[in-house]
């Protein structure tokens, strides 16, 4: 029988099952005292899956705040957070939208399909601003690279994001492939979209104009992911055979390609007064948070949404997590028009409501009314939580163990230590996994991996375009998750500096464990406070993000993974600085100060090592480099730029000369340990390449400036002879400590990860 | 009055505005097509695009193939004019059997995207002319299913008669039949090509720009061509 | 109702580096003497009313040129009529 | 000898996108009533020997954890020995 509002009102003493849809009693109690009665069924599937952790923030809100609070000065946030993404003005009458999220849980269950529809889900936030999707990047975190799981996880994801993105012709331009043993049972899927857009054509979910109507289109509604909000993203699963896995949303990009375009259309032709994906909590989510934004009052005929399945239950129908579905709010006189767009792409629509002043949210049931809830409290007043939090016990041993300890390679050991980073799954050649992915499609991708940053053309006539890094060393967040926080900033920051664009706008993707546990609590807490002074500092303001929450196995917590994604503008895209360093002669220098600093570094965790503290960070020392290296390119006194990261500068001059296949000599400098010199992960770092004919203007700016820049090699691609090599042969010599051929040091890049998982 | 090209524009093609976009630079006037067109809307010749036709869920290209607009394309390549289908577009080609043969899933059964070099085997086809016999050229591939095969008849008959367009040179990226990246009918107007040359047509944006020959050798077909 | 399965297989001469993998991985998971895997599609298609002459024949003919490529595929299409549906 | 042939078909419950085009497809090509299209994929394993009780346990294991995914697909083994395979 169905559960009407009447009946709710007359049964008062129903026991109903709040606690296995992740309520607690005193946010059951909160449900019924709004309403006067107890809920519904139907009302109480639509709260418990919108107060879930996943849809309503109730732990994180309290200190997401401060993104708002701190945030920096800018003219260039159009719509800031609390949208489905921020979009930032670059210029000209463009603007740009981009958001990172998590897609952690349900990769790790069915990795293909979890990391698919994790794409198919951003990709949705970004056409709901009303922008074209123009590029999508993917951070992701894995266990062991030789863990048997790993095998079975990593493939899988990569297949899937490769299967979506290619299918829906979104280039993919970046993103990270980090791997440590905290992430084996809980993968990291994170996935970002960016997309471009006129300033006129922003749009936003609200429902706005009595007597408009709701349009639900695109996939038919079925029972994905039923639940899958409150379970698969509010709890972890190891205590959960597999019979107990709920199931599984399975993508379709092909629909959602049609969706893009559809949707492109309709707002194009001005037929749109309101838009809204439908991602985690479905038809729940849109119709709620529709309705607070815009005249406050809507009403359903759920009976009419189109099913894939016809025996779902309309609770089910409220909570389903069916992918590539959207909702519009059209006008009558439009409604006509809309949906001639939506027959010609084949994608299937119908009108399941009207827009009203009512105050509340009303849902029919073949005309029973099922749902009458004032709907600001379902999409905005869910709980907030305080959460406890402290500073781990083990935090202080943790700092004190330093990698001092660790014994370090003599002169005669460097060669050996570079190849065997070189080789280490977290540096080794990614392309085994890029390569499965569509980088040339729409013909705008001027950079993709693995350079600093993915850069897109936005603008074919002018040549203006966005660069994104996404970033983030677990490690350091885990010695120090405040510092770790803008140590993420800084590296994303600097990467999107290196390549000549402006930053102007932050992301983030906040990936932790359990928020009842004081002690990820503290992390996430000073990981949030990290970020948001950082931006403060560097005057990029938040413009939207995620949060991942439960991430952990059993009661072992993921290193905290703040991912931070940073977008930065560029009015010319041909006058980007790419990595590859040109002709004979040109002379590199190393911007930026190296200190001792092995925490958290790759090399210690090569030795199983994670202790002491992380590198300093500067941020205003990181503002002013990222200005040389802008201004470098913009003045055209670069031919090169990377930025010093994990592994070091050796490392960076490593993928320098492999992307151009063309050797060096570098003359590292008295007075500083040439270990340190070669692998220490100081902070504010990059190494640029000056024409000869530059140098002089360049070394000048940086002296004005304050910022050490150490001439330390020059490219030279007839170095093999005096190396002792045959003529061509390429080659990097450090120094008098050591040679390395090219290609020696690209068949250990290059072989890792074929090996593992071809 | 320059040259018009159509590009067809199928559910689900995805290097449409790429393909226009190399069209406009090598000259000509780029026309969309749709698939749902019952006529060619006067043009000279016609690219199908890369993509995934239909979400190529049943074979790649397979649905395609049925689209109204591919009748009309099927009689004028019959007809003589110059047809070039890239990736997707190849696929369809086989599939309505203005190719022979047929796309295969790679030998390593996965997607790749790469810089390909390639040989051009032939150049009286319409769409490869401006190329010098035997170049060597670099243009972007990415595909999941680009292992073209045929029996064993067909692919000696494609060598004898010249049919064999482009070879991948230095790397077989996806287990292609002798290597082959590119075919053409006997009578050369109809081309299909696994490799992209719409995403060869900028400094820019591709690893060179040498995929503006083959769309710059349609312009020329075109104008010497009436008498086809 | 009837229920149609159409099997489609790559010709035996075609190379097929699904089937190819797959015999690997049973081998490498402990399953001995494999001589050979092939992999192929299935289409299950229900239809409504009985499966006659006409309907049929267009099935037949759709089989053999939308659900299977000729030049590398073979099918094999299997006809249930009513209650044997049910089975 | 022995051919054992595995059917996997995505479980009732799970969108099958490729069934939805084929379904799409046939329609428009001219064959009505059709109800619905699921497509499935079929493995055809030929073994050296009889499938004895351990190696056919094996590949039943095998059958639903490598060539099909308990999470989204049901599958179903056939199994012929000896003089059936001919057939
Ligand atoms: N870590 C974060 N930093 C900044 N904004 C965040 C963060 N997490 C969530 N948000 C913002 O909170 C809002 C709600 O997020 P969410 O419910 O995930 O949106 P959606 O349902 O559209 O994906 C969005 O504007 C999102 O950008
Ligand atoms: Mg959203």
């Amino acid at each position: 029988m169905i559960d009407t509002v009447d009946r709710a009102g007359d049964t008062p003493e129903v026991e109903q099952p709040y606690a296995d849809l992740g309520l607690k009693p005193d946010e059951y109690e909160r449900i019924r005292d709004i309403l006067g009665r107890r809920p519904t069924s139907s009302e109480l599937a639509m709260y418990s899956v919108m107060w879930s952790e996943h849809c309503s923030y109730k732990s994180s809100k309290v200190h997401l705040r401060q993104f708002g609070e701190k945030k920096p000065e800018t003219d260039a946030l159009l719509v800031g957070i609390g949208e489905n993404a921020g979009v930032v003005d670059i210029g000209d009458g463009w603007a740009v939208t981009f958001k990172v999220e998590s897609h952690n849980h349900p990769s790790y269950v069915e990795p293909y399909q979890g990391a698919a529809t994790g794409v198919g889900g951003i990709v949705r936030d970004i056409l709901s601003m009303g922008a074209r999707p123009m590029a999508v990047m993917d951070p992701l975190r894995f266990g062991p690279a030789d863990a048997p799981d790993t095998a079975r996880v990593l493939p899988g994801v990569v297949a899937g994001i490769g299967g979506y993105g290619n299918c829906l012709g979104l280039p993919n331009i970046g993103g990270e492939v980090v791997f440590d043993d905290s992430y084996l049972g809980n993968p990291l899927v994170n996935a970002l979209c960016v997309g471009a857009m006129r300033h006129e054509d922003i749009h936003l979910a609200s429902a706005k104009g009595v007597g408009n109507l709701v349009v639900l289109y695109g996939a038919r509604t079925g029972g994905d992911g039923i639940g899958g909000v409150s379970v698969l993203a509010s709890e972890t699963f190891d205590d959960e055979g597999p019979a107990k896995r709920p199931s599984v949303q399975v993508g379709d990009p092909f629909m959602e390609k049609l969706l893009i375009e559809a949707t492109l259309e309709v707002l194009k032709s001005g037929l749109v007064e309101g838009i809204q994906d439908l991602g985690g909590a479905g038809i729940s989510c849109a119709t709620s948070e529709l309705a607070s934004n815009g005249e406050g009052g809507m009403h359903v005929w759920l009976d009419r949404v189109l099913l894939r399945d016809p025996t779902l239950s309309p609770e089910e129908i409220l909570m389903s997590e069916s992918q590539e579905r959207m909702c519009a709010i059209v006008t009558p006189a439009n409604i006509d028009a809309f949906l001639e767009h939506c027959r010609k792409w084949d994608v299937e629509a119908v009108v399941i409501g009207e827009v009203n002043d009512s105050g509340r949210l009303t849902i029919d049931w073949h005309d029973e009314r099922i749902v009458d809830v004032p709907p600001r409290t379902v999409a905005h007043e869910g709980p907030v939580y305080e959460r406890p939090f402290h500073r781990p016990q083990w935090q202080d041993t943790l700092q004190a163990d330093t990698s001092d300890r660790l014994e370090r390679p003599g002169a005669d050991g460097l060669r050996d230590t570079l190849l065997e980073l070189v080789a280490a799954p977290n540096l080794a050649g990614k392309s085994w996994i890029t390569d499965q992915y569509d980088r040339y499609v729409l013909g705008n991708t001027v950079l993709a991996q693995p350079e600093d940053s993915g850069m897109v053309r936005i603008d074919e006539v002018t040549g203006r375009g966005v660069a994104i890094s996404t970033d983030c060393n677990g490690r350091f967040a885990k010695l120090d998750p405040y510092t770790g926080a803008k140590l993420a900033l800084a590296e994303s920051y600097r990467n999107v500096c290196a390549t000549g664009a402006v930053p102007l706008a932050v992301t983030n993707c906040l990936n932790f464990g359990s928020p009842e546990d004081p002690e990820v609590m503290w992390q996430f807490a000073e990981a949030t406070r990290g970020l948001a002074d950082g931006c403060a500092e560097l005057g990029t303001p938040v413009t939207g993000g995620n949060v991942s929450f439960y991430n952990q196995t059993g009661e072992t917590a993921i290193l905290p993974t703040p991912v931070v994604g940073v977008l930065g503008v560029i009015d010319d895209v041909g006058r980007r600085t790419p990595m590859q360093w040109g002709p004979d002669g040109e002379l590199i220098y190393l911007l930026g100060d190296t200190r001792d600093e092995f925490g958290g570094s790759e090399w210690a965790h090569l030795r199983g090592h994670l202790g002491g503290l992380p590198p300093q960070v500067d941020l205003q020392r990181e503002r002013i480099l990222g200005e040389i290296l802008v201004a470098g390119s913009r003045d055209g006194m670069l031919t090169a730029a990377h930025d010093v990261s994990d592994g070091g500068f050796a490392m960076t001059i490593v993928e320098m000369a492999l992307r151009a296949g063309i050797g060096a000599r570098l003359w590292l400098p008295d007075g500083i340990d040439p270990f340190v010199q070669l692998f220490s992960e100081s902070a504010g770092r990059a190494v640029v390449v000056v024409p000869r004919s530059e140098e002089l203007r360049f070394s000048e700016m940086c002296g004005a400036r304050g910022v050490p820049a150490h001439r330390i090699g020059v490219v030279d691609s007839e170095l093999g002879p005096d190396a002792g090599y045959t003529e061509g042969t390429q080659v990097l010599q450090f120094g008098d400590y050591f040679t390395v051929t090219l290609d020696e040091l690209r068949a250990a890049h290059e072989r890792p990860l074929p090996a593992l998982f071809a | 009055m320059s040259t018009r090209i159509g590009i067809v524009t199928f559910p689900g093609s995805l290097d449409d505005a790429d393909a226009a976009r190399a069209v406009r630079i090598a000259g000509g006037e780029p026309v969309a097509l749709w698939h749902g067109d019952e006529d060619l809307k006067k043009v000279q010749a016609v690219v199908l695009p890369g993509g995934f036709s239909y979400g190529d869920y049943l074979r790649c290209g397979a649905i395609a193939r049925f689209a109204p607009v591919m009748t009309k394309v099927i009689e004028a390549a019959n007809a003589g004019m110059p047809v070039l289908g890239i990736c997707n577009g190849f696929q369809i080609l086989c599939e309505t059997h203005l190719l022979p043969g047929a796309l295969t899933r790679n030998d390593h059964l996965h997607f790749i995207c790469r810089d390909q070099k390639l040989r051009i085997e032939n150049t009286s086809s319409d769409w490869t002319r401006d190329f010098a016999p035997g170049q060597e050229i670099v243009i972007p591939l990415k595909n999941g299913e680009g292992g073209y095969v045929a029996d064993e008849a067909t692919l000696d008959r494609l060598e004898g008669e010249g049919r064999v367009i482009a070879r991948y040179l230095e790397v077989n990226p996806n287990g292609s039949r002798r290597d082959i990246a590119g075919v053409c009918n006997e009578r050369g107007n109809v081309v299909g090509l696994m490799p992209h040359p719409e995403h060869a047509v900028e400094d820019l944006t591709g690893p060179s720009t040498d995929g503006i020959f083959f769309f710059a050798s349609a312009l020329t077909s075109v104008l010497a061509g009436s008498h086809r | 109702m009837a229920r149609v399965i159409v099997d489609v297989m790559l010709k035996p001469e075609i190379l097929d580096p699904q089937g190819r993998a797959v015999q690997g991985a049973l081998g490498r998971l402990g399953l001995s003497g494999v001589a050979d895997v092939r992999q192929g599609k299935q289409f299950v298609i229900e239809l409504d009313g009985e499966l006659d002459g006409d309907r049929r024949a267009k099935l037949e003919e759709l089989a053999g040129e939308l659900l299977s490529n000729p030049v590398i595929e073979d099918y094999r299409m299997t006809v249930m009529n009513d209650d044997e549906v049910s089975a």
